[in-house]
């Protein structure tokens, strides 16, 4: 990696404001920072009354990808995977990562009975998506422990990508053995389905962290608008500080957020066990993205591609410093 | 074939209608089409209907054959197999001509070759032949209607229904065909109600010739032709008796004009 | 002697003994079950309980009553039989008192009034597109050689393959929504225009001929009304797509306010909650039918006029 | 005095100068041109050229060929505009070497097949469901009022809702993919059906009665026949319904082996790769279109035997 | 009317047909329906067709419409306004009665209070007062017939072709359509191309009657018919004449069956 290009090219430049800033985020408990920064307005006061923001709701990855290329957004909260495949087809023209948001909150849970690899054999596990975090560390997984599951579901264990619903659906009445989920579904299967833990993806990781969701801008607004995107990461940091701070408070204005976009709140037991998963963090734990990009070149799922610039922390190092707090690297393992 | 012969089965009435009236419709906008129409058919009779246009005389038909219900009135078949050659030729023109024949004879379950026999025989009978492999929109007016007739006449039934069956004929395939039907009716003794416009053709092939008032539709008049068969359409005797049938239906139409 | 109505011949029936005959049995058929015969009822309604409008309601409603008690009935059964977990599979009166709470928010009619306006905008944009498309389709040789089948191909693609363009060329906005409804519907809006001309019968073609019909007028005239029963047909299939397109297409912007149905029923899911998502398949069902009813009113009163129907 | 076919009336027809005489202009009309007339060349086709294969191809061909001339050219003229990045709009080129990439590789025919068994099992299966659904409500009034308008409320259904419950049915089989499917086109079919029956003239129905048609008989030889046109068009849009609703429900399961189209699609989409998700909008339009035109040859055999077309 | 003053138009031919054929079908399928008719019409004549059923007088009809193609020969009609009567009633079924008949009065752009008297004296002339408000399923084979009839004039046509307008129709109704038609060509001096299988009818209504053979059609006779208007059907000098021609076209079609 390198903390040079990235950061010296917009660190260095104007305070230019755009008229108004488009942002995207999913309702989804992994997006809380967003969720808690658009219902107490810390946006809103970070972008003054110079910039407008407007949020767009997305409910995956590749629409919100979509809408970033054909300029209907300006940036977004978003998945590792999809923005990795932004990044390729756009040979690293099209955007930049410019913090994280959360890390953790994902794992392979299975039904009693299955207690050690070895159980999983002849199993069907759930996975959200071909490819992306989860389907890849699952295969990575069992590549490791010696068992193999092809790209169309067969071999020793078959992995079976779905959508979650259908996954939570199927697992709930015996037609899979297991998923390997992110949150809110990972404490789903545990709470109402009797799920077990098999693996904690935390536990697989070296210091217990790995990229779930990020925050990305398009590169041309990111040029055009550093200083818009500055005051952006501002109102995504103190989101972040306010969820350290006032956990409680944060479940609860998150939750809020999510009632006001989907009808239905999360159960309190969910939310209490999703919240205590997720680490929230502006570090984008690059680390862990470069490796899982790794993984999944390993067992063809990603042409081989050049993640080298795929960062621009540049922005973000700036205000951490201001605030005292340690600047985060983008950097591989 | 004497005239004796054929009263014989007169005796036994097979079509009875009695007091039978029609309403179409309800409310203000009901039609009275027939009122209290009464009429006896013998076995083997060939009965022609005649009345201006509109009288009920396709009306009176269907309710014959089961087409549409009374309303009111007793009407009797004994349960016979009816054949309805209707005013329209009808045709279905997913079938071929000779299709449209057969149909009658698939439905009872004739065999193949022999349904191909009888179509062929039929489309003779009608001056069609060679024209079975068209199909119905490739036929002329008078065609269709020679079509319908083969169809009709392909059910084998009892009695035998027929609206108009050669209003879109030339004068001499009319004859032509006069002569089959009458061949058709004495060989097997078929009952047949006859509906046409043609005062001549009535009294050229029917036992009786029944006329109707016009709205509502009545039985007014009821002519036994005793004239020998075989007939002429235009020998004397006919034409006579033609004309003073005509005569009574001029006058029926210009009381109802009034 | 039986003295009135029709069933002096079946009283013969039996008589004659003649089972080959194909009138007898029909005549001696009571009104009520002629009503049952289906087809024939078109020619053997009786005609006689006309106005007596409070028999004729119950006519339609009683077996749909029925319908709904015999699902229920069911339904109730297998919960009772514990076949599934009662998460998987809930029971008839959780659902109802969940869609008792829904259909009391005013925040769920807001979702529907969202939702119905999006649906008929597209809906209309559909069958005016269509029908334009259909009558110059079905007009000229040369364009229907050329977009002829495009049409059902377009039809055959699920909307979802359609978000990219959607969002590429009205970003997203409440356009980028009716252009997925539109995509849906109007193929079988045309569909059903250029299948309706096709098989207008060549008779009617030569009279408007003959009457010099031309241009406007002839499809003011004589194509549109002799094509309606198709026409009709296409827009009932073209409403099923919209409505379908809709569903995936309210996920394409989420507007924040009041939350459309096809929000909803995808967050429902979402949420694993197989009560919610009953309650949201009733939603829809009673939405479509009620479209469908209308579509049916339509029908019938073209039939009615085409002599097609007993009035 | 023109002395051979049919110039004579139109070379009178400046000379008569009735502007509004509607039989001069049709007759001076050549035969190519009367082809373009669109509905009136039903009746006008000339009929000489029958049998010169060559030509008949080519005039059917031709205006295909320039559609898609047409939108590559627009498409590519769009490209250079440089309106969007290039791996938003991908340039045709990309497009067709990426195509040529994904159609020369085995595992991709391989899905063609495993997609177009499931298709065409799950069509079959709402074929043959749809018609008897649709021939019982057509024939039987209560179950018309009792089920008739829930037909098309379960069209209305987004494919997706039908989820949970083929899981509660068949778990993750094939079968919970067939049985979306024919949730999806089973109705149209049955629509299809139900309308041709409503539209039956009613005189070929008293044919029918009158020759002793009853019970399967009557289905077989009447109703059937008589319902075609609007039979096939059900089935078109069945055939839409359950295309669209297969590819959704190709999600659903995904069985070892080769990969369906339906899962290539929303992979190529999870990818953000613009241009694969072009060969694959590609891939279920040319597959709509080929069946289309099995469709259409069904069409217009049906119309020319009923005379509606000029063989 | 003398027989004088109609000649004085009779210099202005308006339909002209030289060695026409019609040919339907190709290939072995091929059906030469029409061969070499060569015709002329003059302006205000009124020319009546006799031929076999099948013999090719509604295809003439049509090809004179401008309905179909001419296989070869030359067609002439001056590009005047032509209407014609199908030989089926072929009525809108999405229309009523009044409806039909306003249909022609509509596309020429007539107010509707005009269209509306128009289409109710027409009705009147047809003698249907008071069915305007009903469908056409709801009248008779022969009521639908006259509808045709109404919208045939309605259309306000110089040539007025008609597909056996009456053979539908009971001999007193007929009668009186055939002054009604007699006063109403007269008056707008119409020139009608006129298609029966009733050879009194034609002698009764026409200046010529013109015979077709059977299968290819083709002008065998021209019978130019010099009795003076008004004539009635079942006078000596009609029914003479037509007794001619009777035995022309009864030889003709004999010729043909052989
Ligand atoms: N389906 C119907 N609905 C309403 N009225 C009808 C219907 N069928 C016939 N009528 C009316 O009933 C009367 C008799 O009709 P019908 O067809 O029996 O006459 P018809 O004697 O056959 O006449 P034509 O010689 O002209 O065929 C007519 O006035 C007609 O308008
Ligand atoms: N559309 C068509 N396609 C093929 N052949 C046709 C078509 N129309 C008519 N014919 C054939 O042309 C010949 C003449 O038909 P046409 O309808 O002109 O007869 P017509 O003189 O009117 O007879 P009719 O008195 O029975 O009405 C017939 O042999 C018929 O089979
Ligand atoms: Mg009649
Ligand atoms: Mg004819």
């Amino acid at each position: 990696g390198g903390d040079d290009e990235g950061s010296s090219s917009s660190s260095g430049g104007g305070s230019a404001e755009a008229e108004s800033l488009r942002l995207g985020y999913f309702p989804n408990i992994t997006h809380s920072p967003a969720l808690i920064g658009v219902n107490k307005k810390f946006f809103e006061t970070a972008l003054g009354s110079g910039t407008k923001l407007e949020t767009k709701t997305f409910n995956a990855g590749p629409a919100a990808i979509e809408a970033l290329f054909s300029g209907a957004i300006d940036a977004t909260y978003i998945g590792p995977n999809p923005a990795i495949n932004g990044w390729a087809q756009s040979q690293g023209t099209g955007l930049k990562i410019i913090a994280g948001s959360t890390s953790g909150g994902a794992g392979l849970v299975v039904r009693e009975g299955i207690n050690s690899p070895a159980d999983l054999k002849g199993k069907k596990i759930a996975t959200p998506q071909l490819g992306n975090t989860q389907d890849v560390a699952l295969r990575a997984w069992l590549k490791e422990n010696g068992l193999n599951a092809d790209q169309q579901g067969g071999g020793d264990v078959s992995v079976l990508p779905q959508d979650n619903a259908t996954a939570l659906q199927a697992f709930a009445q015996g037609a899979i053995d297991g998923a390997w989920v992110p949150e809110p579904n990972y404490s789903r299967l545990i709470l109402e389905s009797k799920g077990k833990v098999l693996v904690d993806e935390k536990d697989l990781w070296p210091s217990g962290l790995f990229v779930t969701t990020h925050l990305i801008v398009t590169q041309e607004f990111l040029k055009k608008y550093p200083g818009t995107v500055k005051k952006l990461l501002q109102g995504h940091l103190e989101s972040l500080d306010y969820i350290e701070k006032n956990n409680a408070d944060a479940q609860k204005a998150a939750n809020a957020q999510l009632a006001a976009l989907s009808g239905k709140p999360l159960k309190d037991d969910v939310l209490a066990a999703s919240f205590k998963n997720l680490t929230f963090t502006a570090d984008p734990v690059a680390s862990s993205l470069f490796t899982s990009a790794k993984h999944a070149e390993d067992v063809g799922l990603l042409k081989p591609v050049d993640l080298k610039g795929i960062y621009d922390l540049g922005p973000l190092n700036e205000l951490l410093k201001a605030a005292g707090k340690p600047e985060v690297s983008d950097a591989a393992a | 074939m004497s005239l004796l012969e054929t009263r014989d089965v007169r005796t036994d009435p097979l079509v009875r209608l009695e007091n039978v009236s029609k309403t179409y419709g309800s409310g203000s906008n009901a039609l009275l089409a027939l009122d209290g129409v009464s009429l006896t058919v013998q076995k083997g009779e060939f009965v022609c209907l005649l009345g201006a246009s509109g009288c009920g005389k396709s009306t009176l038909l269907s309710l014959v054959a089961g087409l549409d219900q009374i309303s009111g009135g007793t009407l009797d078949i004994g349960g016979r197999k009816v054949s309805l050659m209707f005013q329209e030729a009808a045709l279905f023109p997913w079938l071929s001509v000779r299709g449209n024949v057969e149909l009658p004879l698939r439905l009872q379950g004739v065999s193949r070759p022999e349904r191909r026999k009888r179509a062929d025989e039929l489309l003779d009978i009608v001056r069609l032949r060679g024209f079975g492999d068209k199909r119905p929109h490739e036929l002329s007016g008078g065609m269709r209607q020679r079509v319908a007739l083969a169809r009709a006449l392909a059910q084998n039934a009892d009695i035998l229904l027929m609206d108009e069956p050669f209003g879109a004929l030339d004068a001499m395939t009319r004859d032509i065909l006069h002569d089959e039907l009458e061949r058709i009716w004495r060989e097997q003794r078929l009952t047949v109600l006859f509906v046409t416009h043609n005062v001549r053709e009535a009294v050229r092939l029917g036992d009786r010739v029944i006329l109707l008032s016009s709205r509502p539709g009545r039985v007014i008049e009821d002519y036994p032709i005793t004239h020998e068969r075989p007939r002429r359409i235009d020998s004397p005797e006919v034409s006579g008796q033609a004309g003073e049938i005509t005569d009574r239906l001029r006058a029926e139409v210009a009381r109802h004009a009034q | 002697m039986p003295s009135k109505f029709p069933s002096a011949r079946a009283g013969l029936e039996g008589v004659s003994g003649d089972s080959t005959a194909p009138v007898a049995e029909k005549v001696g058929v009571n009104p009520e079950a002629a009503e049952v015969a289906g087809l024939d009822a078109l020619e053997l309604q009786p005609k006689r309980d006309k106005g007596r409008l409070g028999k004729r309601v119950w006519r339609s409603t009683w077996p749909k009553v029925l319908a709904i008690a015999i699902v229920l009935l069911v339904w109730q059964i297998t919960v009772w039989s514990e076949w599934k977990p009662i998460y998987v599979l809930p029971s008839p009166s959780t659902v109802f008192t969940d869609l008792g709470n829904v259909i009391t928010t005013g925040d769920f009619w807001d979702g529907v009034r969202v939702t119905m306006t999006r649906a008929f905008t597209g809906f209309l944009l559909a069958v005016v597109i269509g029908t334009i498309i259909g009558a110059l389709v079905s007009q000229f040789a040369p364009l229907r050689a050329a977009i002829g089948s495009l049409i059902t191909g377009l039809q055959t693609m699920p909307s979802i393959m359609w978000f990219p363009l959607a969002i590429l060329l009205f970003q997203l906005s409440e356009s980028a929504i009716l252009f997925v409804v539109v995509l849906g519907a109007a193929p079988s809006v045309a569909n059903g225009l250029i299948s309706g001309i096709d098989y207008v019968p060549r008779t009617w073609l030569r009279v408007g001929q003959v009457l010099g019909m031309r241009g406007v007028a002839k499809y003011r005239h004589l194509i549109l009304p002799a094509s309606l029963p198709s026409f009709i047909s296409g827009l009932k299939q073209g409403w099923a797509f919209s409505w379908r397109s809709l569903m995936a297409g309210e996920l394409l912007v989420i507007v924040p306010g009041a939350l459309s149905i096809g929000v909803r029923m995808q967050q429902a899911r979402d949420l694993s909650d197989s009560s919610l998502v009953i309650c949201y398949i009733i939603v829809v069902l009673i939405i479509g039918i009620l479209i469908d009813v209308l579509f049916n009113a339509a029908d019938n009163a073209l039939r009615r006029r085409w002599g097609l129907l007993s009035s």
